[in-house]
């Protein structure tokens, strides 16, 4: 009984330990992550168990049977014994039983992950990473955003998960946000895919986990889990066009002008480039430059004129516009809510 | 004088042990194997991978001919060493020259395969994954084949010269087994690349 | 050749015969000898001077990640930084060690007067070498002669694609894989010659069954080396392909597969944590009998553990690639192999406690560091295990807690036996003894900040830090943690310093050592220290596994009790 | 091997220093270099490897390049530096494979295999009586190995089910096994209260080392074990497993004595006096590959 208590408390005070963390593997929210917390207390609990008995033992034995004279004179040597079968068989076996029992759990575990059945009203998301930003994709509802994702929230009554289909334009990445799931792989020439119900609103954290190349560090996720709601108003309003606004017409006509639209799409402008992330609805998030920074009008300026301010190596040359080009398309930029 | 760790009465009578250019040649197939499999499994997994054509089916026949020569002289090879284990070295040069110009023609079979590939198929190294796949599997074995060659031709001059002896049948023979390696080597390459892969 | 010399003349062992020969006369000794353990000690002394290098960079690493959104270095520079040092530390600090401690001990322990081929030996030491110079060429090569390349910048493993010419333009990748090219053709030369060493020139008596440990081990890390090594040098062969001539290997665009490359790297990469560690038991196996006064405890089995680990080792390597969607079928055949190491792995560890235990154990530096070894093996092991659950696995994989895990299987236990090993056996290759007091304070210093850096590094991967990231936002609490980490680096460095300190010192202060300070049991130290240029007079001839024991005990010898009926009946080669 | 025959008392045959493998060495090394700076590079490469590729052969062919060593005679005398009090008294205790006594592997096996058999019976007598069918315990132990049957119901469990009962054989015979050979095992080590140890206070402690881990392993099982059975089955497994063991007769391990070969391997096992022993020390290295 006490053990089963060792486990629970165990949970308890590793979920605790590291505090108010916004990507601790252990403040599970989705049922991907609960069932590898599950498991990874187990695990945890059996390792532990091990090392405080092998760690004891040869605690014991080296304050038991150190020499007791100086430095080496005058002593008989000990019995030399040579081996033991029976002793060898045991610490054979029991290693052995615990591994068939750990093997069992980790397989039930992998199989009720990877092989879970998709539910008829799962929302589907296509993600595709690129160096160093993600493209989310909603095809069903026709909505194209970059690094923010906003998902539903699963209710444990009635589950509603979102299947990611993922794969990669360029260099391999890797999706992870701890507290929803562990991490899946986007590789590009392949198609993986992964699934999250996470069970309570709010944002969570994560970012890129495969070495994609010089900006790896900043490839950042924000995953909004929101209402039901507020899910449906948010798709209601990414569906529509961009904004048009007249009094930003000259900083549109620098964007027109340049070779922002060989990368950035807009919805309703003559930008169709798929290399960038799509910018209908830049205004509406809330970080730029895959959440390396808050979206303010000056940091959209700043990363305009230089992205290397805030990420050196990202793929977007420094566009070179004088001051007033500048402050026209950061005007124009600022408006498309 | 050292008199280290002997032990009276140990028995150490008859201690032999195996020859270390043997043992030394086993490692070495052992490892060159292994490159093998990783070529045989990418080429294997690009089967019918590829983006573009021209695709096996179009472009590869059976290369009999030059698989026999390349298969009878581990005979001839084996024929060699024989011969010079019995000291008769005019036979040993006799089947070394008979190897030599069995690899020779396979080799230049490759060569003329490949010749029509490039310019009749155009099909290149950067064609696509057959082309990639083909050209690296089939090419490492050829570099193989002609290390070999170079081996065996200087063991041919060695021995039309008098400078191999009945001492060297060991040298030869761990040469001998290299070249049944290659030859190995071709069974498992000609049975993907062309039985399997067509 | 430059870069070595210095510190192999630490070691050199002819200096003290013949000063007065000009520094000219013992370059060419050294470039043209053919001595295994000349070879030796330069296969140590040039892995010794790229631990420092590579010990280096980590510190740069940790003084830029030591707070968030630092700008210490250029993410360029980090991101070269951690290449360079991974690839240093496994291909030229880790192997070359290894292989010198093994050129060096395996012809004296089993009463050999070379290695089997000499030339060869020298040839695969020279290669490496020059590997590793070519590595580090890149530093000042590249941009200088073309403007384009410099220290490659993809990780130590190079997933592809990111290694294609489109995204790796100039020749950064290409010294990379030129360069592990190079040492991959030395690695297995040495390993084909320890091979051929250990079946075909052990003295009269010494059948495999009396083999020392280490020999054994030894044997069965070469043995990986040839299934292991090649594959990486087939690997790296088709990038050079990819990358000279255009071919599409791992080219995604053409309908490559990157997830291939990963395959083939980690068909050689694990059975290489293995390759590095497999020599560390070899020395526990040693060391950790000699100061416990006893034999090792289950011979045989410790035997069978190692060629088991050699050999499930080989099906283990895609879990490292639990998150590339797999599926479920192949994630539970490699979490049960990976699994299965766990078994003779604790057999090892079992053994070694049994051998320590009813023993009279003298704490030698050399032994501290063995107990160091042990402690730290065990939870390294423990976190292994905790990877091996491919679920978990999601969560832990690139993340600080597999860097945590695998420096504690390379530093806490690989870097503490070599340590261990050094302390044991720089008598025998110097023929002084390496300071006892130095040493300990060497120990506790390296112990301490060993444990700040890394047992701390598994808290920021448990809360989601990524590995290879130059920088961290600061609203993760991950500062902390990194920190503790880098502060741990400063122990380590002021450790090491005196740990080369103490190598200098003792070579001309040190207590002189005789044939046999350890009072031990295997046939090198029943030669001179440092041995004569033919290890032995008169070849020996043993009757038991440990001779010496035989000789210091002559009413009691082994060879009373491990009897046999037919003389070389027994082998098994 | 060179050195083994034709030794004279002056000097020894070793190999002759060479240059050439560090020539063909960089001669290759700058050939790669070539590839990463200039083509010249590779040249002045390719023509060193080619010089110490025919600078090898010529230390190799027609014969060895060797040098003579001098042998300094420098005595090395090699004797135990402890200064012992007492030396080790000689005799069977202090050089040993221990236990001296044990029960032979098999002993373990047939342990294992009765109690296994054993523990199905309360199994048994649990499933008919709680579900009235004796498949149900079978399948909630297969259950174990199949995600799909997470969410079986009772009835579904309380049917025949083919591979239901081939995975509950596989478990439940694996387990059984490889406690019954634990037991062969370790029994010996603890003579003083065999049938307590075997019979319940392993058993109390696998039950409740399972009982904190079931959750994760198994919920299915998790959820409708009865625990009071399970205990009864397993207390069955242990007495009777325990009894079979130590049922048979005790064998003296061969002391350091090499057996043939198929001996060691279990291939024969009627040599001599050793007939029925398990094999010795070096043994674990063949049953264990």
């Amino acid at each position: 009984m006490f053990a089963c208590h060792g486990l629970y408390d165990l949970a308890v005070i590793v979920s605790t330990a590291f505090g108010d963390n916004p990507t601790n593997i252990f403040a599970p929210v989705g049922t991907p992550a609960h069932s590898v917390f599950g498991l990874s207390m187990l695990v945890l609990w059996i390792t532990g168990a091990i090392f405080v008995l092998v760690a004891g033992i040869l605690l014991y034995v080296l304050v038991r049977y150190r020499s007791r004279a100086a430095d080496g004179v005058t002593e008989q040597e000990p019995p030399q014994i040579y081996g033991s079968n029976q002793i060898e068989l045991a610490w054979t076996v029991i290693p052995i039983l615990i591994v068939v029992m750990l093997f069992l759990a980790t397989a039930r575990v992998i199989y009720t992950t990877e092989h879970a059945p998709k539910p008829a009203d799962a929302l589907d998301v296509t993600v595709i990473g690129h160096q160093f930003w993600w493209e989310y994709s909603y095809p069903a509802l026709g909505v194209v955003t970059a690094n923010e994702l906003h998902v539903p929230v699963s209710d444990p009554k009635h589950m509603l998960p979102t299947y990611l289909t993922m794969s990669s334009a360029d260099t391999d990445h890797s999706f992870w946000v701890p507290r929803l799931a562990g991490k899946t792989d986007v590789i590009p020439n392949r198609v993986n895919t992964m699934w999250i119900d996470p069970q309570e609103t709010g944002l969570y954290l994560g970012q890129c986990a495969q070495y994609c190349g010089v900006q790896h560090a900043k490839m950042l996720i924000r995953v909004y889990v929101d209402t039901p709601a507020a899910f449906d108003a948010w798709v209601a309003h990414q569906r529509q066009p961009a904004v048009e606004d007249s009094r930003v017409a000259e900083g549109r006509a620098v964007f027109e002008h340049n070779a922002c639209i060989s990368c950035h799409t807009i919805r309703g402008t003559v930008a169709t480039g798929r290399f960038g992330p799509d910018l209908t609805h830049v205004a509406s998030r809330d970080t730029i430059a895959s959440g390396a920074v808050p979206n303010t009008a000056a940091n959209i300026r700043s990363f305009v004129d230089n992205p290397e301010n805030f990420k050196p190596g990202a793929l977007m040359p420094p566009m070179h516009l004088d001051s007033h080009d500048l402050d026209a398309v950061t005007a124009y930029l600022t408006t498309l809510k | 004088m050292i008199e280290a760790a002997v032990i009276p009465n140990s028995p150490n009578e008859g201690w032999e042990l195996p020859s270390r250019g043997v043992v030394g040649m086993v490692c070495l197939i052992a490892a060159e194997a292994s490159i093998f499999i990783i070529f045989v499994v990418a080429y294997v997994f690009y089967i019918g991978k590829s983006v573009s054509g021209p695709t096996p089916k179009d472009v590869l026949t059976l290369p009999v001919f030059t698989t026999i020569c390349l298969l009878s002289s581990s005979l001839t090879v084996h024929a060699a060493v024989s011969a010079l284990r019995q000291s008769k070295r005019n036979l040993c040069s006799l089947w070394l020259a008979a190897t030599v110009l069995l690899g020779g023609i396979f080799l230049a079979g490759t060569g003329r395969e490949w010749y029509e590939l490039i310019y009749h198929d155009g099909l290149t190294i950067q064609t696509n994954l057959f082309g990639t796949t083909f050209y690296s599997l089939v090419g490492l074995h050829a570099t193989h084949v002609i290390v070999g060659l170079i081996m065996l031709m200087l063991a041919l001059v060695f021995s039309l010269n008098g400078a191999m002896t009945h001492e060297h049948s060991e040298k030869l023979e761990v040469l001998s087994l290299y070249w049944h390696f290659v030859d190995a080597v071709w069974v498992v390459v000609f049975l993907v690349v062309y039985v399997l892969g067509r | 050749m430059a870069t070595q010399t210095p510190v192999t003349e630490v070691l050199d062992l002819t200096v003290e015969k013949a000063p007065q020969r000009r520094w000219l006369e013992v370059l060419h000794d050294w470039v043209t000898t053919v001595d295994h353990k000349k070879i030796g000690l330069m296969y140590i002394g040039y892995a010794l001077f790229f631990l420092v290098v590579a010990g280096f960079e980590a510190l740069l690493m940790r003084v830029q990640l030591a707070v968030p959104n630092n700008h210490f270095v250029s993410p360029q520079v980090f991101n070269r930084l951690f290449t360079m040092h991974g690839t240093t530390m496994v291909f030229f600090v880790g192997m070359p060690i290894l292989f010198g401690f093994g050129n060096y001990l395996i012809p004296l322990m089993i009463g050999a007067r070379d290695m089997a081929f000499p030339r060869l030996n020298a040839f695969s030491f020279w290669i490496s070498a020059f590997g590793g110079l070519l590595l580090y060429f890149s530093y000042f090569g590249g941009s200088g002669l073309y403007g384009a390349g410099s220290a490659p910048d993809v990780g130590w493993f190079a997933y592809a694609p990111l290694t294609a010419q489109v995204f790796s333009p100039g020749h950064s990748t290409d010294y990379w894989t030129l360069s592990l090219l190079l040492t991959g053709i030395g690695t297995i030369g040495t390993s084909l010659n320890i091979v051929a060493t250990a079946i075909c020139m052990r003295c009269p008596g010494m059948k495999m069954s009396r083999l020392p440990l280490l020999v054994w081990l030894y044997l069965v890390t070469s043995c990986m080396v040839f299934v292991a090594v090649s594959p990486l040098t087939a690997a790296q062969i088709m990038l050079m392909l990819d990358r000279y001539l255009g071919s599409h290997f791992f080219d995604t665009q053409a309908g490559g597969s990157a997830v291939l490359w990963m395959h083939f790297f980690w068909i050689f990469g694990h059975p290489e944590v293995y390759i590095l560690i497999l020599p560390a038991f070899a020395f526990a196996n040693e060391i950790i009998p000699v100061f416990s006064r006893k034999a090792i405890f289950g011979y045989p089995a410790m035997v069978a553990a190692s060629v088991g680990i050699g050999f499930i080792s080989l099906s283990v390597w895609a879990h490292h690639m639990f998150a590339v969607g797999m599926g479920p079928g192949a994630n539970t055949f490699f979490v049960l192999a990976t699994m299965a190491v766990s078994v003779p792995t604790g057999i090892k560890i079992f053994n070694w406690l049994a051998t320590l235990w009813g023993g009279k154990i003298r704490f030698t530096v050399s032994m501290m560091f063995a107990v160091g070894f042990l402690f730290q093996f065990l939870i390294a092991g423990l976190t292994g295990i905790m990877l091996s659950v491919a679920p978990f696995d999601w969560q832990l994989t690139g993340s600080y807690f597999v860097v945590a895990h695998f420096h504690y299987v390379l530093v806490g236990a690989i870097l503490f036996m070599l340590f261990s090993a050094f302390y044991y056996w720089y008598p025998k290759m110097s023929g002084r003894m390496l300071s006892e007091t130095m040493g300990k304070w060497h120990f506790w210093l390296f112990l301490i900040g060993f444990h700040l850096t890394f047992d701390f590094m598994h808290v920021p991967g448990l809360l989601g830090m990524p590995r290879r990231i130059y920088t961290y936002e600061a609203d993760r609490g991950w500062m902390i943690w990194n920190m503790v980490v880098s502060s741990g680096a400063i122990f380590q460095t002021i450790a090491t310093l005196l740990f080369v300190y103490n190598m200098v010192w003792s070579y001309f202060k040190g207590e002189v050592a005789g044939a046999d300070p350890w009072d031990a049991w295997t046939l090198e130290w029943s030669t001179t220290s440092p041995p004569a240029t033919y290890n032995f007079a008169k070849i020996p001839s043993v009757a038991s596994r440990r001779p010496l024991w035989d000789l210091k005990h002559p009413e009691d010898p082994d060879s009373h009790y491990e009897t046999t009926e037919k003389p070389g009946g027994e082998e098994r080669p | 091997m060179h050195s083994n025959h034709a030794q004279e008392e002056h000097g020894l045959q070793l190999p002759a220093p060479t240059a050439w493998p560090m020539v063909l060495a960089l001669g290759l090394s700058l050939v790669l270099m070539g590839m990463v700076t200039d083509v010249a590079v590779s040249i002045l490469g390719g023509l060193l490897a080619f010089a110490g590729t025919v600078g090898w052969f010529r230390q190799v062919l027609p014969h060895e390049v060797h040098e003579e060593v001098e042998v300094r005679t420098e005595e090395v005398t090699v004797t135990s530096n402890r200064t012992l009090a007492a030396r080790l008294p000689k005799g069977p205790m202090h050089r040993k494979i221990i236990p001296v006594e044990t029960f032979q592997i098999i002993t373990g096996i047939k342990g294992g295999i009765a109690g296994g058999l054993a523990m199905t019976v309360p199994a048994g007598i649990f499933s008919l009586v709680k579900y009235h069918s004796f498949w149900y315990a079978v399948n909630l132990l297969a259950a174990g190995g199949f995600v799909s049957w997470a969410g079986a119901s009772n009835a579904f469990l309380g049917e025949f089910h083919l591979q239901g009962l081939l995975a509950a054989i596989v478990i439940h015979g694996l387990t059984s096994l490889l406690v019954g050979l634990l037991y062969g095992a370790m029994l010996p080590m603890f003579p003083k209260y065999p049938i307590v140890t075997a019979g319940f206070i392993v058993p109390l402690l696998f039950t409740g080392i399972l009982h904190s881990a079931l959750n994760i392993v198994s919920p299915i099982l998790n959820e409708r074990i009865d625990w009071f059975w399970f205990v009864v089955s397993q207390i069955a497994f242990g007495l009777v497993c325990g009894f079979v063991v130590n049922l048979q007769a005790k064998v003296r391990t061969p002391q350091f004595q090499a057996l043939p070969f198929a001996v060691r391997a279990g291939l024969h096992s009627n040599v001599e006096e050793l007939v029925e022993e398990e094999p010795t020390d070096s043994d674990h290295e063949d049953t264990s590959r």
